[in-house]
């Protein structure tokens, strides 16, 4: 099975403004400096999978629309 | 597994890259109208007339039905479209510069007309699809391009709370005023908005809410320092509320 | 002595400086230079694009429909004025931000990567004079010192502590070329 | 319904207007065309119709605008000064492509001017006005039925078109009485939406009407576009009228009320002997340019006059193309020509061109 | 202060309008002509002169007129849909006789257009803009250069004859940079209070600036005073450039930057050997008419190139009235030409007409 | 025997007649105006800025220099005036309708700019030059040949009070609302306008008096009866009084 | 069958009224009528005038430079128009407000003291009728029935009381001539 | 010596508005039904000279200027 991860950034939206990065209440967005987009800029990333609460606070605040928020729960087959 | 969605782009929006500088406030405020559109469903009947300003390229961003008004005249063009079509809902999109300055007689005639229109009003304090001129909200002393050394007052003025004035007019039925510079704002102004909508869809009159906006690239900051200078500067100026709720209003 | 050149990129990537920065120095030396800008479609983050000619002549029209030389900073500019090249002129191509190839084989491509380098000197910002620099150097129409002159008398006004870096990025531009 | 009514122009439009099925009216009082938003404001509200007075003219033309975006028949009258005012307005609408009818009751100018009647505003409606390459269909009728008759005709040709349509009324139209006859009376249900129209995106992709396009190859493209319809009217759509041209020498041009003035000098310059006619256009723009120029081999003079400094005189001059000797008379800033005075002139210039 | 300046003609337009002892601006902002208002926000404060931005281009317009009426020289600038804005002010200025002198740096239009370079506000700059009979005076540069020198000119001009000067720019005039040379800086001391100016009834009679009459006898008088300033004008003013023409049996026609251009496509066919010329109108009102029909007899054809869909070519053609073959090229919504369709075209055309 | 004129008609005004219907309240406000500039010595200084409206030819009856503004666009005017000419003392004479209508924009934003210059604001709640139609002060149910069946709030709006839209302006430096259909008014409207006169001459900023005036033809009532409408029914929806005065104002 | 009259006086005077109802009684004939208003240079209070043509034929121009008949009500009407009646034409005067003589003589003068009979009827406002009674009677082209039928259309709207003082002024008009 | 009257009204400028009768305090003022001025008004007038207190309020009140009110004083040579 894919890895599913509690939040999509579409790259390509993303305009580095940082706002996601700095509202996020665990801080566990960042530039990734690695990357460059179409446009020239360092796409947000989420580094700290297991940090994130999914309190959907960095898709709100982002000005594209470039981040969407999930919850997921693995379900134990009971 | 299950896979709740907690916060996804909003289905009124068209799935692309808006052409706003990184950081600008327009993308907050459309995101927030459309979400609304979307929880509200009101997609169907929805007409958006977009401004001359940096957002004259909103009808892109939308699936909704739209049309472009003359620099300033959305709401003018607003009112034939609600009188001719009174079970669309209504919304006008405008910038400080075109709804506080050039467009000042229209948005004053369509509250006291009592309009059954919604505005969203993008006060970023400048101009910024010109290159960041004055604006009306320009606060005294900020640098633009044609204030290049700091609002003078007593050279031009100083700058109008477009929600104070138009709260003087009977015909207004709510008017507010927000920012979108941290996430209980946001959270706030989608409630103020929703009133908004709720003023025009009950029939009881003219609606607008003011977002106090930041316009990073004109303003030459950060959008992180944008947010501060909202906080910090523009707030103490324009005071954030509501102005106007008239009975029924919810 | 006569030189042309359309410069076209991004909205931010400051190809108007580029432009404007070669007919100071042409004016400086006496010779004529016409600088045309046109924006594209999109105000913010769209494309952009100027012409600039300059000639010991009179210049007649100031627009350029082809051009011996042609700077792309971006992809869309690449796509659009790839073939707007002149037979045997040259392409100037910012690597770093253009993954595609140039397609045409008559004409001279040199490809510059001047965001990595721009970046490498500490700021994004002067991948425009990177690339100048390797345009100087390549066209050897007008001497790198009227540009620096140039230069600095821009920054002069407001941003001196940039101009160091500024002709760094100049300097390691012509580099490419040497 | 085809009962004689004795009435003013100004109300004799609004009442075409209505019968012709539109029920939108935005306007801003000026003189001398009150008559016509007042004959609204009492009308509209009986019969399910809205009359809504604008803070200005600007106002106005944009609420126009608004409501023609929804597709329904919508109108607004103004006289000189506010139609000026309106320009910005009109360019944006000729470049959306949405049907549009306009009304400028002519008053004497420049400036604040005067209220009584002129036809100076020729240029303006046909030439100039608002920025960028675009055109009104210019209707200039010259009495009180014939604006009856072409009220329907000009929301015909507007949305065939999807353009402006102007009626260039001088103020004596505007003003005088006389007994008119209706013979239609279109319910506005009968007209269909036009599926371009702006109703909200229900069943459909959404709607876009904007008059822009930052794109310079898509904006002439726009142009284009728009310059094959302005073709298509010109060959289709020419209206004018001759009168007594058959056997004509001596050809008068003119327009609106002065083209009916021309008619009682014809009665009297044909009692005299002389072979007099009139060419009266009735689409201004477009001009009936080769349908004039047909008189050129029987005419010895062609005699242009208006209520102005000569402004439909470059047309008339466009068509003539000094072939023949063509002259000018005209009085201006609200002072209409005399049959008398028009005679004496007529006279000297027979006299001088033999 | 006669060393060349490398500048956006926007910039050096701004620079000429404060040499000529102009220190007053009102504008209002619109692209492409930014640089002109925020170069007077720069420099007015400096040399004591006044930058105001109005509310519109309404306002900034009628502030214009107010500065006018007390005998100031005063500018503004904008361009095409604000152009359209100003037209029921400039037609009261117009009237009341009071000098002005403003910009419009043109694009792409209709409605909002584009902000491309075009010349598509020809006609509503030399026909018809506001309501009325009333001309402007229209002044079209084709270089930077040619900016400079004809701004102190446009404002003696508009005090010569107590009217309005337009400057009619095309978007690559204001955009565009190259080095000019200043040779004048005229002190706003220098310049005389004229006699008529308001500024309070001390020690004379009242002074009154109206621009209507409500009796239209007299109102027709001020009508009639216009036209004979007009006439004085038509006589004296014309400018216009003859370059290549000597010799020349393929004339273009065509004004502003696209004259330019044409001089570049000059430089290719007279290579090839083709006699061409080209005919400049410097002012676009009033047209050199007969200037340009002296050289019907040399002419194989005339070709009128613009950036338009063929406003200035109704002129072309009263002035040739056809006697000889005129073909149009244009390109327009913010496209300019390139000498290499042009020369296409040219050379379609001389193989079409033998 | 001596003879001590109490009463004689002002020296900056016209010996003639006026245009104005009997009983128009044009003519007491000029009379006013008039007054205060002989008394204040301004007659050298003053340049009156005349509207559109029945006051278009006010001109005639005043000696001092003068011009008429496009409808709407004296405040503008007045503006372009007053900066070139900043030692003349500068008034904008205006109705409801060029005011409060299609002139909204440019007297907002003249207040605004803190503009040095003085309206005197003429509200017969109704455009009385071209006929009597309805303006935007007219108030609800009032008949006029635009509101036939009276004017109906729901479908064109409620009445605009100018003087407190204006007064949320900061430039504003003195707005006071007064009528003249009583002898006592009029010398507290004098008092007004010298304080809305002073208020420029001090270069505090823009001032302005609203005369609630009557318009007893266009309103079919007698000029005694016209007196009685603004007591009762005009008065009650536009109260007097002062809305703004600024620091140094008197 | 034809019918032409300059009809002038003050604003308030109700001349258009006049004008207006002798149109509207030929319509109801079936007879051609235009009626032209002209609103003089004054706005309140000032003169205003109106050109009424009717005719069994076609109307061309709807416009009178000279006129057979003319009406008017005050001074500065007469000073205007007195040289506009034609040779033989009829000269019809408000006496009551007017204390000049006619000047010209090659034309016919009926003196009417309209605004006196109209206040001894009691209203001064029916002076355009009395007026108007005199001009049918004096002109007999169309029946003062049919004039008094449209009078009692207008008023029946809105003032049904008037319609008694009208006609009687009609007829004390009239009776004059008689 | 011609008689001095109190009030001086310009008969002609009279628009029979009836404000300085209404408000005059002492009603010494009334139409002149025996006038008629050139534009068809009955004007002001002034009916019992020595009734008349000068106040000035009928000049005040006139819209059109027509009264001029003046104080006289006999002065008796002493
Ligand atoms: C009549 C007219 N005048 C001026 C302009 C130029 N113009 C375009 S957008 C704009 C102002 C935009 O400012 P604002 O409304 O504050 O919007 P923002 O771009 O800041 O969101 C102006 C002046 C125009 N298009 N039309
Ligand atoms: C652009 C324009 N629109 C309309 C008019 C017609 N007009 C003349 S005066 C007037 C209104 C007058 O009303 P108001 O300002 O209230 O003055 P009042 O006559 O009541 O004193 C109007 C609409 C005009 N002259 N110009
Ligand atoms: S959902 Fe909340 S915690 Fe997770 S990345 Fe976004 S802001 Fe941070
Ligand atoms: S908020 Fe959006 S645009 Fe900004 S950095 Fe984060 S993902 Fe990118
Ligand atoms: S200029 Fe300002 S308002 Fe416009 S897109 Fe950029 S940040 Fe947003
Ligand atoms: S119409 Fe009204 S405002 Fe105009 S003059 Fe008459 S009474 Fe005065
Ligand atoms: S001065 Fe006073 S008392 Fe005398 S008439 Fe006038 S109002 Fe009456
Ligand atoms: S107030 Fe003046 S106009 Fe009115 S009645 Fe008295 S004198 Fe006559
Ligand atoms: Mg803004
Ligand atoms: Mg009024």
């Amino acid at each position: 099975m894919d890895k599913v991860s509690k939040i999509i950034i579409r790259e390509d939206f993303c305009k580095e403004c940082q706002y996601c990065i700095h509202f996020c209440p665990k801080k566990v967005l960042e530039k990734d400096m690695s990357k460059l987009n179409s446009r020239g800029y360092h796409p947000a990333k989420l580094i700290d999978e297991e940090g994130c609460i999914m309190c959907g606070i960095c898709g709100e605040v982002c000005p594209e629309g470039a981040i969407d928020v999930y919850r997921i729960k693995e379900e134990v087959a009971k | 597994m299950s896979v709740t969605p907690i916060y996804t782009f909003p289905k009124s929006m068209e799935n692309r890259v808006t052409n706003y500088c990184p950081g600008c406030h327009h993308g907050i405020v459309h995101k927030l109208v459309a979400e609304l559109i979307d929880e509200m469903n009101l997609f169907e009947k929805t007409i958006i007339v977009w401004p001359i300003g940096c957002s004259v390229l909103g009808y892109e961003y939308f699936k909704t039905d739209g049309c472009v008004a003359a620099h300033g005249r959305a709401p003018a063009m607003a009112t034939g479209i609600k009188r001719s079509n009174p079970n669309n809902f209504v919304l006008s999109y405008q910038g400080d510069g075109d709804l506080a300055s050039i467009g000042m007689a229209e948005i004053v005639h369509a509250a006291a007309r009592g309009e059954k229109i919604t505005v969203v009003f993008i006060n970023n304090t400048n101009y910024g699809m010109t290159g960041g001129q004055m604006a009306p909200t320009t606060l005294p002393g900020q640098k633009t391009t044609t204030s290049p050394y700091g609002r003078d007052p007593n050279l031009c003025g100083w700058p109008i709370r477009v929600s104070e004035l138009l709260s003087t007019l009977d015909g207004a039925a709510y008017i507010a005023r927000i920012a979108v510079n941290k996430p209980a704002r946001i959270t706030q102004a989608k409630k103020y908005l929703k009133k908004a909508f709720n003023a025009q869809l009950k029939g009881i009159g003219f609606s607008l809410v003011e977002f106090i906006s930041a316009c990073p690239v004109q303003w030459h900051m950060t959008p992180l320092k944008a947010l501060e200078r909202i906080e910090n500067e523009l707030i103490p100026y324009y005071p954030l509320g509501e102005f106007k709720v008239k009975e029924g209003v919810e | 002595m006569y030189l042309e050149v359309i410069i076209a990129g991004f909205g931010g990537q400051g190809v108007m400086l580029m432009g404007e920065t070669i007919c100071e120095a042409a004016t400086t030396m006496g010779i004529n230079a016409t600088f045309f800008p046109s924006y594209g479609p999109e105000m913010r983050g769209g494309t952009a694009n100027c012409n600039v000619i300059v000639s010991d002549k009179a210049i007649a029209s100031p627009v350029l429909a082809t051009s011996m030389n042609i700077i792309v900073m971006n992809k869309p500019s690449l796509d659009k004025f790839e073939n707007k090249v002149k037979e045997k002129g040259i392409l100037f191509v910012n690597s770093s931000l253009i993954d595609r190839e140039v397609t045409r084989n008559d004409i001279e491509v040199v490809k510059v990567p001047a965001n990595e380098i721009a970046e490498k000197l500490g700021n994004a910002v002067v991948a425009n004079m990177v690339m100048l620099g390797a345009f100087i150097e390549k066209t050897k129409v007008i001497p790198i010192e009227k540009v620096k002159y140039v230069v600095e008398k821009f920054l002069s006004e407001k941003k001196k502590e940039l101009i160091d870096i500024n002709f760094k990025a100049l300097d390691e531009g012509a580099k490419l070329i040497k | 319904m085809s009962e004689k009514v004795f009435m003013k122009g100004s109300e004799a439009l609004a009442e075409a207007v209505i019968r012709s099925g539109c029920r939108f009216f935005f306007g801003y009082p000026i003189t001398p065309q009150n008559e016509t938003p007042e004959y609204f404001a009492r009308k509209m509200p009986l019969v399910g119709g809205l009359y809504l007075q604008a803070e200005s003219e600007v106002a106005a033309i944009n609420m126009v605008y608004g409501t023609a975006c929804t597709g329904k028949r919508v109108f607004t009258s103004t006289s000189s000064p506010g139609f000026s005012l309106m320009q910005e307005g009109i360019s944006y609408i000729a470049c959306s492509n949405v049907p549009v009818v306009v009304a400028n009751v002519v008053r004497g100018g420049p400036g604040l001017g005067g209220i009584s009647p002129a036809q100076s505003d020729y240029l303006q409606a046909t030439k100039g006005g608002g920025h960028g390459d675009y055109k009104l269909i210019v209707l200039a009728p010259s009495t009180v039925q014939e604006i009856v008759e072409l009220v329907p005709k000009g929301f015909e040709l507007a949305e065939k078109y999807r353009t402006v349509v102007e009626f260039l009324l001088d103020g004596i139209l505007g003003q005088m009485m006389e007994a008119v006859e209706f013979n239609y009376d279109i319910k506005p249900d009968e007209l269909p939406t036009p599926s371009w129209a702006l109703t909200g995106a229900k069943g459909r992709t959404k709607n876009l009407i904007v008059s822009f396009d930052l794109n310079p190859e898509k904006l002439e493209i726009m142009n284009l576009e728009l310059n094959k319809k302005y073709k298509e009217i010109e060959e289709k759509e020419k209206m004018w009228e001759e009168y007594n041209l058959l056997d004509a020498e001596y050809i008068f041009v003119a327009f609106g009320t002065v083209a009916r003035i021309i008619k009682s000098v014809i009665e009297v310059e044909r009692k005299k002997g002389f072979k007099v006619g009139l060419f009266r256009p009735i689409t201004l723009w477009p001009f009936p340019y080769e349908e004039l120029r047909k008189f050129v081999p029987q005419a010895k003079f062609f005699f242009d006059v208006e209520m102005n400094l000569g402004q439909m005189l470059e047309d008339t001059r466009l068509s003539i193309l000094d072939r023949k000797p063509t002259f000018f008379y005209g009085r201006t800033g609200g002072v209409v020509p005399t049959t008398l005075e028009i005679i004496e002139q007529f006279e000297k210039l027979v006299k001088e061109v033999k």
